[in-house]
C-alpha cells in the first residue's frame, strides 16, 4: 500500500468500512469441528475471508515442580507463509509469538481445562495438552480467529486411553471429553484516528495503529487483554471494546456446542 | 516397525479399508481455497490432506540467489504439529528438507522458467493431516497450485506411490500398509509424457516386482491425472 | 502456583512486605549510570532491578529495516541468568520477544521519529533482579535512558501495574502476591495525558473490578512519573 | 564454468568423457579400513580422485517406543569446506542431508545390520550405530563413494565390550564384529541428453541435470533408488541403471571383505 | 577511529598513556558484593570506568561420567549491548567465548572450589555452579574485570539448603559458604610496539595487537595464561608479565574477603 | 578427571608410550594432500590426525567483513565425530569457537596480507583423531597447507605444547598425558625468530617450571619446523 492510500485510507475509515460494516459489526463467522482425525480435536474458523486452524493433540509428560499435580498446556502458532505473502517460513517471530500468548492467557487465565483433572500421577506423569494454531489465510484479525477456533478445538477434544504401561492407546476408545469448563472468547477492535471499528480486516490493520484484544467469560468478567501496536488508548476506549467484547462473545459462544 | 504377529494386511485379495491391490484411495482435489495464495489447491487421498499456496512470481531475497535470466522455483514441505500421531515438534527436520527438494526437482521440469527472469516463484505445501503418501499428495497438490497462479507449464504433474505389502505389489499404501510393509515406491509423471521426475525407493524388490511396481504407480499418476483437469476445470468454470 | 493453605497476602488491611493496598513499592531511579551508552537508566521498585541503555541513532543494518523519512525503534529486554530463583538460560525466550515488543509499543507514541530519517534508536533493557513488575520497570528505566539520550520526546512515558490478591484491588504487585494473586494489570501512562501506551491483564476481573484496577494502576503511574522527573533533574544539575 | 562451456560440454558429453572413459565405466576404487583407530569401524575410499571418510561410532541409548528390541542406525554427513570451496562451514544444507538419507537407506532397507542382535536390555538399552560421512575431496559422484565407505566402515566395526555396570569399555578387547549381514551399494549414473554415464565426476555433475542412484544387494535385488536433480529419467533409462547397479556392485562388493 | 588516529596512537602510547597511568600502573577497582540478592553470590566490579556484574547460581544436577563425586561448573559471558555500541545481541560470539573460557580456566586449574564438597548423591546428583559474567561498561581489560568479579561473587556465595525430598528450599537459612579455597587472579598487559602497558584501556585495546593475561595464586604459583591478538610476544614479555601479576594480584587479593 | 590410584604416568625416567621426557612423538606430515583445496597438508603426531586446507584468495562473503587495502584470515577448526572416544555432536561448541580464534591469531603475524586487498583466505582444519594436542597439530598442518596455497608468507610457523605430569615437566603430552597430568602450555613460535604467537597455560606451574616448560615447548617447535620444510621440499621436487 502506498503512502497516499494509506493516508487517504485513514481519513476515510472512520466514516466508511471498506465492506461497508458498520463500526460494530463483525465479519461472519463459521465454526468447523473435528476435520483432523489425527488430532484429539481440531476445529477449522472462518472470520470473513481469515482462516485458521487449530489443532489439539495430548501428551504424557512431567509436570512442573511448583503444581505437581496440573496438566501443562503449550500454545504455539504458525504463520504459515501460505497464508500471507509477508509471512516467512522460519522461526515463529514476534507477530507468531505474541499470538500464540494472547490466546495462551485466555485459555489459562479463564482456567477454561481444568488442569486438576489432568493429572495421571503426582509430580511424575500428567497431560499435556498442546494447542497448535496454523494460520491458512491472513484477512485480518487473526487473534479473535485463533483464540475462537482454539477454544473449538479444545471442545472437540477427546482424551486418549491409557493403557496398563501407562502408555498412550490412541486405537482404543477416547476416555471421555477433555474438561474444557469455560470458553474464553476474545473480541478485538481497532482504532483508526478515534474511531473503534471492531474484527478489523487485514487493509483496515495497515492503517490502524494500535489494536485492544479483550477476552471474556460466560459470567461476564474479562480474563485477559491485550493491547497491540504502537498507538494509545483512553479509559474510555477500553470500555467501549468491553462491552462490546461482552455482548460479541455470547453471540460467538452461541456458535461453540 | 515390526507387525504384530496376528495382523494380515491383505485377505482375501482385499486390503484392510477393502481396496482392490490396484486401487488408490478416494481422491479429493480443490483448486483456488486460499484468498491471499495467488495460486492454491487442497489435496485428500484417503487420511492424507495438504494445502499447497504459490506466492511470485516476485523479487529473491537474498538477492545472491537470483538466476540470471530466469526464474528459480523454491519449495517448503512442512508437516503440521497435529498431523501425526505424536505431536511434531514445529520447524524443519531432515527428512522435510529432503522432501522439499524432491518435489521441487518433481516439478521444475515443466515450468518455463524463462518467463520471469530474475524473480522467483515461492510454493509451499502444508500437510495437515498425514497418512502415507504425503509427498506425492504434496505433489498433486503444488502442480494444481502452480496451475491455478498461471505459471505456464508445459503439463501437469501427477503423483502416487506403489509398495509392496506381504510379498503383493500394491498401489497407493496407506498409514498401517506403510508402517508394516516391504517397500514403497513413490513416482511423479509428467502428463502425456513417459517421463518420470520422482523416484524414490525404500525397500527390497526383485526385477520382476521393480518393474511391476513402477508401473502400476504410472498408471496411478493417470488416475491422479484426471482428477487435477477436472479440479481446475470446476474451479474455472 | 498454588497457594499454600495456610499462606495470606492481606493480613489487617496490609501487605505482607507491610505496604497498604495502594502502595507502590520504594522506588529509586537513577539516569546516566553507564559510560559507553549515550543514554541509560538504572531502576529499582522493591526488589526488581533493571537498567536500561541507549545506542544511537545510528545506520541501520540489515538495511531492508531502513524507513524513508523517518527513525525506527528497537527495543530487545532480556533477563539475566541470575535475576530469578533458578537460573534462566541465556537468550531470548518466548516471553522476552512479547515484552520487548510491548516495551517498544509502549514508548513509540512518544517519541519525534521525524527527527532521525532512517535512522534507528537502539534500546537495551537488563533485568538484573527479577520480583514481579519488571515490564513496568523496563518502561520507566526506558523513557529517562531515552530522555538523558537526549531523543526528543512529546513526554515521558510512566508505567506501573495493578493486581487483584485475595479478592482486593492492589497497586504493584511483588513477587509473592504475582505468584499466588488473581490478576496482574500492566498500564503505562503518557505523562500530562490520559492516554494509554501499555495495557495487559492476566487474570479474571469484573467490570468494577477492572475500573477500579485500571485507575489505581494509573495512579501509581503519577508518582512513578515524579520520581523519573527528579532522577533526570539530578542528573542534569 | 562459463554458460558457453557448460552448452559446449552438454553437446560433447555424450560422444565423449573428458576423462575418455567409456559411459559405463566406473574409475578406479581404493578402500583402506581401520585407519581411525578411535572409531569402532573406519573407512577411506577413493573413487577416482573423490575421497571420503567414514567413521563408525557406537554408543549406548534408548530405543525407539515402536522397537524396543532393536538398536538404532544414524547417519549423518558433513560436507566439509576442504573438500570443495563450493560448500560451506554451517548446519547440513539440502545436498549433506540428501547424501546421508541415500545412504542410510541404503543400509536400512536392506536390513544390512542386523538390529535385533543390538538390543541389550529390552527397551531400556540398545546399541546406537552412528556413521559420520567426512567428505575429503569432491571430484564427484559423492553418494557412490560415501556409501560404499560405510558398508566396508561398518564391516571393519567392533562392538566395544559394556562393563559390568553396562558401561562401555574401550580399553577392554572388544566383544567381537558388528553384524553386519547384507552389502548394499549404491550405483549413480548421471544423464545428459538422453545418454546416461556411469560415476559421473564433478566436472560432468555441472552439466548434468538428473542423477539416478540404484542401491542394489548380493541376491540381485534393489533395496533403495533415489532420482536426483530436475530432470526426468525413463522406464528404460531404470532399466539400465539397474543392470548396470547390479554389475557394478558386485565388482565392489568383490573389494569388501 | 580512523587509521591515522590509530596510527599516531601507536607511536605516541608507549611514551604516555591517554590517562596519564604509568605502564605498570593498574586503574583504581571497585568491588561490591551481595547485590542480587536473588543470586546465591554475587558481585559488581568497577575497574576504572569497566564495570562488571557476575551472579553466582546453584543448582542440583547430575555429574559427568568420569568424576561421579564433583561438583560441576560452568561460566557463561553475555556482552550486553548496553555496555558497547559494537557489542550485538545474539549468542555469544568468539569474545564472549574466549572470555568465559579465559575466566572458567583460572577457577577450574586453580581448584578455586573443592568440587568434591559438592558432591550430594555419588553418581547421581552433585551442586551445578553456574558463574554468570554480564558485562555493564566495556572500557578495556574486561578480562581482568570478570575475572576478579567472579572470584568475589564466588566469596560471596552460599549454598542453599536441600529439603527432605532432595529440592532447593531458597527460604530457608542457607547451608554455609560455597567452599572456595584460591583466589586466582587474572592480570593482563597489553603490547603495543615492544611496550607493555598494564590493564589496558578500550581505547589503547584498539590499537593494541596482542595482550596477554596471566592468572596467579597466592602462593605465587601461575595457573592460566592466555595470549589474545594476532601479534607476538617474547619469553621476556611473559616474564615480565608474570612479575606483574604476582604483584597486582597480591594487592587485588587484598581487596576480597 | 581423576587419575586411578594405581596409575603412573612416569616408570623409571619413561613416558606410558616409552617416550623420555623430552621427546616429541612420531611426526608425519605431508603436504598437498587433497584435490579441490589450492593449498592442504595432513599432519600426524602420534595418534593425532589432523588436516588442513585452504580456499582463496577469494571475494568476501557478507561484504561488511572485507578490508580495505587488506586480506583477512578466515579460519574454522573443526573435530569429526568419529575423532574422540565418546562420539562428539557434529557442529561448532564453545572450545572449537576458542580455538579458531587461537589458531587464526597463531598465524596472522606470518601473513602478507597487503598482497590481497579486499579478499580472504579461508583456512579450515578437521581433526579426524584427536590424541591431544590438536591445537599444535593444527597450527603445524595450516601453516604448511598456506605456504602449499602459495600465500605469501615471512617464516612458517611452527607449534607444539610442553606440559607437566608427576611433578616433570615434559614434552608434548599424549591423551592419558593430557587427562590425568597437570598442566599443559601449547607453544606456537615464528619460525628463525624468538616470537611466540600462541600461549596458552591450563594447570599450575611455579616459576622455575613454567620458564621451563616454555624453553622445552620451543625447542620442539624447533624438531617440528624441520618435519614442516621437510614435507614441503618433498611436495616441490
Amino acid at each position: 500500500m502506498t503512502k497516499q492510500t494509506k493516508q487517504y485510507l485513514k481519513t476515510f475509515l472512520d466514516k466508511q468500512r471498506l465492506d461497508r460494516r458498520r463500526a460494530d459489526e463483525q465479519r461472519p463467522l463459521e465454526i468447523e469441528t473435528g476435520l483432523i482425525e489425527r488430532a484429539e480435536g481440531s476445529a477449522k474458523v472462518k472470520l470473513g475471508n481469515t482462516e485458521v486452524l487449530v489443532g489439539v493433540k495430548l501428551d504424557v509428560g512431567t509436570p512442573f515442580p511448583d503444581s505437581p499435580d496440573e496438566g501443562v498446556i503449550i500454545v504455539n502458532a504458525e504463520l504459515s507463509p501460505i497464508a500471507d505473502p509477508e509471512f516467512e517460513s522460519g522461526p515463529p517471530r514476534e507477530n507468531a509469538i505474541e499470538l500464540a500468548r494472547v490466546v495462551d492467557r485466555g485459555i489459562r487465565e479463564s482456567k477454561s481445562i481444568e488442569l486438576g483433572k489432568l493429572c495421571i500421577d503426582s509430580g511424575e506423569k500428567v497431560w499435556m495438552v498442546f494447542m497448535d494454531i496454523y494460520i491458512l489465510n491472513n484477512e485480518g484479525n487473526l487473534v479473535d480467529a485463533a483464540g475462537i477456533a482454539t477454544i473449538a478445538a479444545l471442545l472437540n477434544a477427546r482424551l486418549p486411553k491409557l493403557d496398563k504401561d501407562g502408555n498412550i492407546d490412541r486405537d482404543a476408545e477416547p476416555d471421555g471429553k477433555l474438561p474444557v469448563v469455560q470458553k474464553p472468547i476474545p473480541v478485538t477492535v481497532g482504532k483508526i484516528n478515534s474511531t473503534l471499528l471492531a474484527d478489523p480486516t487485514e487493509k483496515e490493520e495497515e492503517v490502524i495503529e494500535t489494536k485492544l484484544t479483550v477476552t471474556t467469560l460466560e459470567n461476564g468478567n474479562v480474563c485477559a487483554m491485550q493491547k497491540s501496536g504502537s498507538g494509545t488508548i483512553t479509559a474510555s476506549d477500553l470500555e467501549y471494546a468491553f462491552e462490546l467484547s461482552r455482548k460479541t462473545g455470547k453471540e460467538i459462544r452461541k456458535k461453540l456446542n | 516397525m515390526k507387525k504384530p504377529d496376528d495382523m494380515k494386511l491383505i485377505v482375501k485379495g482385499k486390503r484392510l479399508d477393502g481396496r482392490k491391490l490396484d486401487e488408490i484411495r478416494p481422491v479429493k482435489i480443490e483448486a483456488g481455497v486460499l484468498g491471499r495464495a495467488i495460486g492454491s489447491a487442497y489435496v485428500e487421498v484417503g487420511g492424507t490432506k495438504v494445502i499447497a499456496g504459490v506466492h511470485g512470481p516476485r523479487g529473491v531475497y537474498p538477492k545472491y540467489l537470483e538466476k540470471q535470466g530466469r526464474a528459480i522455483l523454491r519449495v517448503k514441505y512442512s508437516m503440521a504439529p497435529f498431523s501425526v500421531n505424536d505431536r511434531k515438534r514445529p520447524g524443519p527436520d531432515r527428512r522435510s528438507v529432503e522432501l522439499s527438494k524432491m518435489i521441487k526437482h518433481a516439478l521444475e521440469p515443466v515450468i518455463f522458467f524463462d518467463e520471469f527472469p530474475q524473480l522467483s516463484i515461492d510454493l509451499f505445501v502444508e500437510v495437515i493431516q498425514a497418512d502415507a503418501g504425503t509427498r506425492a499428495a504434496s505433489i498433486v497438490a503444488a502442480s494444481v497450485a502452480l496451475a491455478d497462479a498461471g505459471i505456464p507449464m508445459r503439463a501437469l504433474v501427477s503423483s502416487c506411490a506403489a509398495g509392496k505389502i506381504e510379498g503383493k505389489i500394491v498401489l497407493d499404501l496407506d498409514g498401517p500398509e506403510d508402517n508394516y510393509g516391504q517397500a514403497d515406491l513413490p513416482v511423479a509423471v509428467i502428463d502425456g509424457t513417459e517421463e518420470i521426475s520422482l523416484l524414490q525407493l525404500d525397500g527390497e524388490l526383485n526385477e520382476k516386482e521393480l518393474k511391476e511396481a513402477v508401473q502400476l504407480a504410472v498408471s496411478g499418476c493417470r488416475v491422479i491425472h484426471d482428477k487435477q483437469k477436472e479440479a481446475l476445470r470446476r474451479r474455472y468454470q
